[in-house]
């Protein structure tokens, strides 16, 4: 529905692509966290998150995301993050957050790559 | 502010799952006001971001009402997000405003005040201890 | 009606562009409480034209307040549309609507509140000359 | 914008097809009346009305419509709507308008076909 937020997460090349659909605000974003919990409790420590077809992100959803990013960090491992829409780039801009452990990549393609190349062996 | 008849408000239990309510109806009043699509989606995290604080810093798990107030304006639209919460301390607030806490378990950054600084053309923030919260913006149309 | 605290109040201008606004504020209150999509659609008419009545009949060209309050219950969204405008003679008004009147110059067809009765469980009008028009009515869940 | 109305007019072999992108409601349908006038004026008394981009129709915009099609019946015309939207459609049906002056047809194509079927040589 409208405000409603869907969650896909599949596998390529043994790196998890967690696909979302719809809005992340203090409503949706606690599914979010589980989502990314399971995965790095399964052992993942290079995560992509495709957020193209996220309509609207918030603080809260970001931070859903800096922690994820936190906890794969502290593991050697990294997240990252699909995104083409400005309004949802500049959230990431204005908050400071894509840095180190949390980096933007233009197309899936892209992000698959660099996590693979970061994959342990 | 101004007259109540050129007010457009809106007040929603201090629940997470009405925020998005609040995002829907001011993405109506600012495209009502012939804001760009950009500024819509600043207008939509600002209101959202004052509302997501009131609805998790305000009421200590009681529930209670979050209100907005829309006053469109000739050049400007400018909004009013109250709450009659718990209230908080502003100065010290915004003097760590935007400094993340590096190994805080809870997924929050402190960035809602800074995003509404940083979208918004002027705000401003009252709070008193146990009387509540009211942060007033204006977003000029470019 | 019930307790405020899970009352969500929209309240706008009594002018026409302010009604869609309403109609999104709506739709977000009617997808949280998980009605379909088709649901969401009955609602947003029902509510839609209960506006429209109090922006074009209750204030007479004067700028009024039109207030909605959508009340989330468990099998049902129990919604009210309130003015404080000139009121009508809701007993005359049902008996003829429906019928078109067939040269009227005026785009109106008396439709709106036959749209809300049919598109809705229960309908309740109340409406008193010089204090208002308040009507109520709830979509259940199928 | 989200609540937005934008009215195309074109001609295809004669007939005027007005193709309508929005939500048609009291503060947008004056924009729809106005239009059809100017044709209407212009002289044309087959009009098709393109509703299959319309997510949002009331009272106010059906009585626009059903007001154009009087003023084209009285001249021994037809307005043929495009409409394929259940919630649109179903609007029609509650109101009870679809009927002799005002048809509704599924695609663009069979309502051409037919507006020319019925316009005078
Ligand atoms: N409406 C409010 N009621 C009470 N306290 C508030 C309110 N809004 C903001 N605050 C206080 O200001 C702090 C900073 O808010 P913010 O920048 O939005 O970051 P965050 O909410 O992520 O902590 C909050 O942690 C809270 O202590
Ligand atoms: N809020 C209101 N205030 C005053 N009169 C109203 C109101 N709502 C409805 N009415 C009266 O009821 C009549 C029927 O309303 P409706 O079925 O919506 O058709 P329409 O608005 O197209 O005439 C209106 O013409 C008006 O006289």
């Amino acid at each position: 529905m409208v405000l409603d937020l869907k969650i896909d997460v599949r596998e390529e090349k043994n790196i998890p692509i967690v696909s979302i659909n719809g809005e992340i605000d203090i409503y949706t974003y606690p599914k979010l966290t589980e989502t990314l919990n399971s995965i790095i409790e399964k052992g993942s420590t290079e995560i992509v998150i495709n957020l193209e077809n996220v309509r609207y992100i918030d603080s809260t959803g970001l931070g859903a995301l800096a922690d994820g990013a936190n906890r794969v960090f502290d593991q050697g491992g990294h997240v990252s993050i699909i995104c083409n829409k400005p309004q949802v780039k500049k959230i990431f801009d204005v908050s400071g957050l894509a840095k180190r452990n949390l980096s933007l990549f233009p197309s899936e393609r892209e992000a698959v790559d660099n996590a693979r190349k970061h994959l342990k062996p | 502010m101004t007259s109540k008849n050129k007010c457009i408000e809106i007040s929603i239990p201090s629940s997470s799952e009405y925020v998005g309510v609040v995002r829907l109806a001011i993405s109506g009043v600012a495209s009502r006001c012939n804001f760009t699509v950009d500024e819509i989606e600043d207008l939509k995290i600002a209101v959202n971001e004052a509302c997501t604080n009131a609805v998790v810093h305000a009421y200590n798990g009681k529930t209670g009402t979050v209100t907005v107030r829309c006053y469109p304006k000739h050049n400007e639209l400018a909004v009013e997000v109250a709450d009659q919460g718990a209230g908080f301390n502003v100065k010290e607030v915004l003097a760590r405003a935007g400094k993340s806490t590096p190994s805080g378990k809870r997924p929050s950054l402190g960035l809602g005040l800074t995003f509404i600084q940083n979208l918004m053309d002027s705000t401003k923030i009252q709070s008193a201890p146990r009387k509540g919260t009211t942060i007033r913006f204006t977003k000029k149309h470019r």
